[in-house]
């Protein structure tokens, strides 16, 4: 009585059913508990290894990705994990309040974040410095956040990358609203044959993690995108963990299988692989742009450091979970494929690396000369339209603040 | 919006009419819809069946059911899915079917619908309206009865404002669509019925500002005033109508705007009565009485003979309607505390 | 792609998924629109006609049910419906505030609350006055709520039936919670054998409607009780609306679908066929007793009357359809039954009118003499434990009063 | 509970202690659970990580996995998983792992936790304990330094408490738990790591009351009286001692109970000094602070030379950390008003 199809057609005399104390070893293969195998319905085209494996359906969406295109991808990512070390780093130096790195999901941000097109929306939740990144987002407007000066500071409207959410899930009912908005406006199922997108179509992909998927918004979410078909991708980074709480808090089935009971795609990539992030991520938004509704999408892969600066892994977790990952890892599965079939020389690889030493250094200089905001930032733009009462407390509040300035000058 | 357009496509803008409460919600609604095409209205029952309250009636069958939009029964998903349609660039318009269903979307509210603004630091509006039926006296089965108004009043971020009559219905609703920040609409459930002559040509004053709905005699020695908004504006002025009987005189105010508070009309008239009554139906503690009662102390400390009274529902949850009309603040509990405040 | 198996092996260039704008006419039978079909995986035991069909699956769980049994069913729905319309009937007169009609879903309750035993807890939502007969509750208790003099009167430990509740779907995640504690309590899994379960082994039930699904909490509910293997049994009536709004504002699948994506079973019982319900829910409670976790039943039913007293159908269904359930009356169909099959004659059913009669009486009776409550009852029970500021309150309201009295008593 | 239990297993009920307020409320726990094995406890990340504060430490290890649970990401499940168990006879202790993640649990608490008792009349209890981390000054990311504790007093039905020191932490948080009623156990996190000497033998006065922590010198001409809870007290204790040098005496009272309130102890040194600074660091709106305000001009009007003052977090969002030295209240603030007060 393992597998969902059975569950519609119970036979009360049979075995009993698996539990989530006592799981089946197929369960715990396709997730269950932390491991690194993704189970059999993985979609992957890169290997750990680095070769090329051979997918009729996914193929076709990245005919367009050749060794140039790799390089790219390949760039996104060492640059991108570059400054999330160095995030890492300026919070033990001081300079941050926290930092939430993203080590080990670059492909699954990266491959995700590339498949968008200019026009189509993303919703993120904290952790998709990776995503922003693939939007075109200076990173150093990330820092802030971090530093504790603002609460996101690029143009959310222009890049199509909404602020960052730190509560858990509920982006996601945000996330389908805007979608309803680009039906409503037009900009889905203008395709000719199913083939094609539209230029003119858009679609919304949102992000959020293996712990989120419990939460009521989400759900939520689930239900309005289907029932009114909105065109959201629904990307879920399972890392493994929600803090120190493995996926089996969460589920008792692969979390990708969710989709089943709501009646959309539910798919499982392999979140290591960025080729293969783009491409199922392509064909999901693909879907969305024609009118299908939402696509679900579980990007297995794993959270390689803390939680956060302040969070300390080896409490819950064992060192050995780590090293087996360390060998899935996303970046050096590309830097495998691009040496061994794409020609990529020792050149090409310190260049990139050269850049990244670069960046860094930029973010470095950035964050640690980001000026502190001025204390009337407390009281703008709590409201559109101004407000007397606030106005009163600020003026209220900067005289008093001026008053000690006096004082010191006279002092 | 379909080419037959029903009688009441015409009833908007036509000057002065006999209106409910309802009915210039309504209306209110409709004007806004006209005006603007990105005005969009998500709830319950909303559409075919035009509301629970009818106040969205007849709105679908003109406008489309990609503008009147009967949603799953989701409060989270109503208020969230609303935030994503104004970040899209649309003006959604929730309903709330009850008062005690907004909880399920308290966190949208909270957490994104009051903060977006200021954490985007102005790059993001969310003018979003999230209408809330409220307020007991209909004699309904719990959570069909509750003010719970203050909750969001003590959010900032909201503006939170109640209608006590249809004028306001008509025009406060148009304002508050047109408003690029968050709105908490609070309707007197109770008093949906209540009718008036609005006119719906002249827009009045400012959405976010109290008024003095009736001044008392100066000349009479024994003066109060009485704040309230809502459903209890209409028990003021019946208690104010009945005291001067008494001789006694009574400035009424009509707060409107609950959060942030415009309070000058409030500290003017105090400063000429001296005393203040504060009715409300919602609970005292920690409320939006209190908040009156805190900053009319402070800003009127040399004018008050009296303290501060205030008539409120007692600190409990709303009890079985049976017992509704000794929960709800009336003619003689108002009066009652003007006696009180009077005799102080 | 309209099978959720091959939504986990996406096909991109096949045809478009279903949408919810566009179902197959496969969901269309399926219960996305309002109709009297329940699809091939409706489990039914007794035909609208009386006929008893076989189901070599749950036949083992009604095979203590016989003539006998069967007019106890009979006589339970028909008392249950006479109370009901009694309601109805009260409310017009003016002697309730409000009536919540469960007309037409007397065989989802009889059946479900029947397959309950005493220790066994039931959380139900608002229209369940069936379940209540079934648990033993009095009726009269129930009328207050509705009158408004209280919110709920019964003996709710002892009695286990929990208060009704009226906030759509939360009082699910309370059921997972009670179903938790039966679990931590040693109260699952004792038996012997997977045939049987233990005397002392129990489970919760708990009630709610198609509408409720959407809700949050009735997912984390199932989140909750998969992960816990709690033994609760979600009971979803889908009476196909949820006041104005059809099923299909709630969801493009079969309701009882959506325990596939969480891994636990799901299964559409005729929600008017008393002795399927019954069948169904033994075997899910029997499930749920063994350990194995969560079942969730969707009865596939109808509400024949208005949302309450306050709702007028007229202005969002049409007339035919209620026409068309009429002939799967689950009344009805145990009556054809019991007189073709099982040789009841008149007399039995006079004799079961006639004690409706009488217990329309009695309810009658009770419920205009049913006092209000006295004033004190608003400050009473706020806390368990007293609350001076609270006190102070009511003896400055009851003195008030009392003033009036006095001033009464001199005038 | 494991044969092998840690070395804090001896620590309760072992006379005085030096311990932090994390390790107060640890070793209440503990107690609790040693007393009454229907105690349990759920939260996020509250079992092999021992709570990201590490309150409940060494708890599951001691306890097993049945009696602290590490749950689901879903706060709405938490509380409604809970008060299912405790229909059920449990005693559970739910952890919100931030103040500002309390809002997806809301409705759970307000129509559920709050109203079953009253609702039931009183055929059933729920002893559920809410733990909330709460408040600023920890140089967090938004969400993580919010006051929400105004909204929940503004409940009937909920007790409101809050501790400040490490005794309140251990004993507060065992007559929460032996507590009938629903708790929201405020806890001040950013005094977390403060260190006192705790008394684990002698059980004190009641949960549900005030405390006159500091009485000022009676002699002395400028008077007032400073009443807070929480985190603020910190700054109030400071504040007085600094006022005292410069021959300004306070007293100062903690609250404790938030609601309901207790105010005897307030109103009874108001009438002595005439002067009430109210400090917390929640936004003033529709808030506790206007509460204290309102009650305290109602019951000591005749005694009070300058309107009750308020010390609050400002009427916006929380601010980015770097600027939360300006949005909460400090001694200088505290000192400020104080000053004002006296010079009414
Ligand atoms: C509503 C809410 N509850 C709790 C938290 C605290 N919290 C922050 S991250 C986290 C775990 C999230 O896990 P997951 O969804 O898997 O995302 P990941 O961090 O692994 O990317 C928790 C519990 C929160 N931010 N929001
Ligand atoms: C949270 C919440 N939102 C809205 C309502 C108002 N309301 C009461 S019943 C109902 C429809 C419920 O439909 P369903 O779940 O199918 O149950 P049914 O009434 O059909 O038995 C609605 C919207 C409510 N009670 N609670
Ligand atoms: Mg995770
Ligand atoms: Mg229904």
């Amino acid at each position: 009585m393992s597998s969902p199809e059975t569950w519609t057609h119970p036979e009360p005399g049979a075995v009993p059913a698996a539990t989530a104390a006592q799981p089946t070893p197929e369960q715990v293969i396709a997730g269950l508990r932390a491991t690194t195998e993704g189970g059999i319905e993985l979609t992957q085209l890169l290997t750990p290894e680095g070769e090329r494996v051979a997918s009729p359906i996914f193929d076709g969406f990245v005919s367009d990705i050749g060794a140039e295109q790799l390089r790219g991808l390949y760039r996104d990512m060492v640059l991108v994990r570059r400054a999330d070390r160095e995030g890492n780093a300026l919070q033990r130096q001081g300079q941050l309040g926290i930092w939430v790195p993203l080590l080990g999901q670059e492909a699954a941000q990266i491959g995700s974040g590339r498949a968008l097109r200019p026009t189509d929306m993303a919703f993120p939740s904290y952790r998709e410095h990776g995503v922003a990144w693939a939007r075109g987002v200076d990173l150093k407007d990330i820092f802030g956040i971090f530093r504790c000066t603002d609460q996101g500071s690029w143009d959310f409207q222009g890049s199509r990358l909404h602020p960052y959410t730190i509560v858990i899930g509920n982006q996601v009912v945000n996330a389908v609203g805007y979608a309803m908005g680009q039906k409503f406006d037009g900009k889905v199922g203008n395709a000719s044959h199913e083939d094609t997108a539209a230029d003119s179509d858009e679609a919304t992909i949102t992000y959020f993690g293996d712990g989120a998927t419990s939460q009521g918004d989400v759900h939520e979410g689930f239900v309005w995108s289907s029932v009114y078909d909105a065109p959201v991708v629904f990307f879920c980074q399972n890392n493994q963990w929600a803090i120190s709480e493995p996926t089996e808090r969460q589920s008792r089935l692969p979390l990708y299988q969710r989709a089943r009971g709501y009646g959309f795609p539910g798919v499982r990539v392999d979140g290591n692989d960025v080729l293969a992030c783009l491409a199922v991520t392509r064909w999901a938004l693909h879907t969305c742009r024609n009118g299908n509704g939402p696509v679900l999408i579980e990007a297995f892969t794993y959270r390689m450091d803390a939680h956060t600066t302040s969070d300390d892994p080896t409490r819950y977790r064992l060192s050995e979970e780590l090293e087996v990952w360390r060998l899935k890892d996303p970046i050096e599965r590309v830097r495998a494929h691009l040496t061994r079939t794409e020609g990529a020389d020792q050149e090409f690889f310190d260049a990139v690396d050269a850049e990244a030493d670069e960046f860094a250094v930029e973010l470095r200089d950035y964050c640690v000369n980001m000026p502190d905001p001025p204390p009337e930032r407390i009281f703008s733009n709590v409201y559109a339209e101004p407000s007397p009462a606030l106005d009163a407390q600020r003026d209220s509040y900067l005289s008093y603040l001026a008053g000690f300035e006096s004082t010191a000058g006279e002092g | 919006m379909t080419a037959t357009m029903s009688r009441d496509a015409e009833q908007a803008g036509q000057g002065t009419q006999t209106l409910t409460i309802a009915k210039g919600l309504n209306l209110g609604l409709r004007a806004a819809m006209e005006a603007d095409n990105k005005v969009i209205l998500l709830g319950e029952d909303i559409g075919r069946l035009g509301g629970v309250f009818r106040v969205t009636d007849g709105l679908q069958k003109d406008f489309g059911e990609e503008r009147v939009l009967d949603t799953p029964l989701s409060e989270s998903g109503i208020i969230g899915a609303a935030i994503g349609l104004a970040v899209r660039g649309y003006r959604p318009v929730c309903e709330i079917q009850f008062d005690g269903f907004i909880f399920p979307g308290f966190d949208q509210i909270i957490s994104q619908l009051a903060k977006l603004h200021y954490r985007s630091e102005g790059r993001i509006s969310v003018p979003v309206v999230v209408r809330v039926p409220y307020g007991g006296g209909i004699g309904a089965v719990e959570h069909h009865s509750e003010s719970p108004e203050s909750l969001f009043c003590h959010i900032a971020g909201l503006k939170v404002v109640s209608c006590s009559n249809a004028t306001d219905a008509y025009w406060m609703m148009q304002q508050a669509i047109a408003s690029d920040d968050p709105v908490m609409f609070f309707e007197p459930k109770r008093r949906y019925w209540e009718k008036a002559d609005v006119d719906t040509t002249a827009e009045p004053g400012p959405l976010m500002a109290s008024r003095l709905v009736r001044r008392g005699d100066q000349n009479t020695t024994k003066r109060a005033t009485l704040v309230s908004y809502g459903p209890q504006m209409r028990t003021c002025l019946d208690a104010a109508t009945a005291a001067a009987e008494d001789g006694v005189s009574l400035d009424v105010i009509d707060l409107r705007s609950l959060s942030p508070l415009s309070l000058e009309p409030v500290f003017e008239s105090v400063r000429r009565t001296g005393r203040l009554v504060m009715v409300t139906e919602a609970p005292s503690e920690s409320s939006i009485s209190s908040e009156v009662a805190a900053r009319v102390q402070q800003e009127c400390f040399y004018s008050l003979e009296a303290p501060v009274h205030r008539v409120t529902g007692f600190d409990t949850p709303y009890p079985p309607a049976k017992l509704e009309e000794h929960y709800l603040p009336d003619l003689d509990r108002v009066l009652y505390a003007v006696d009180q405040t009077l005799a102080y």
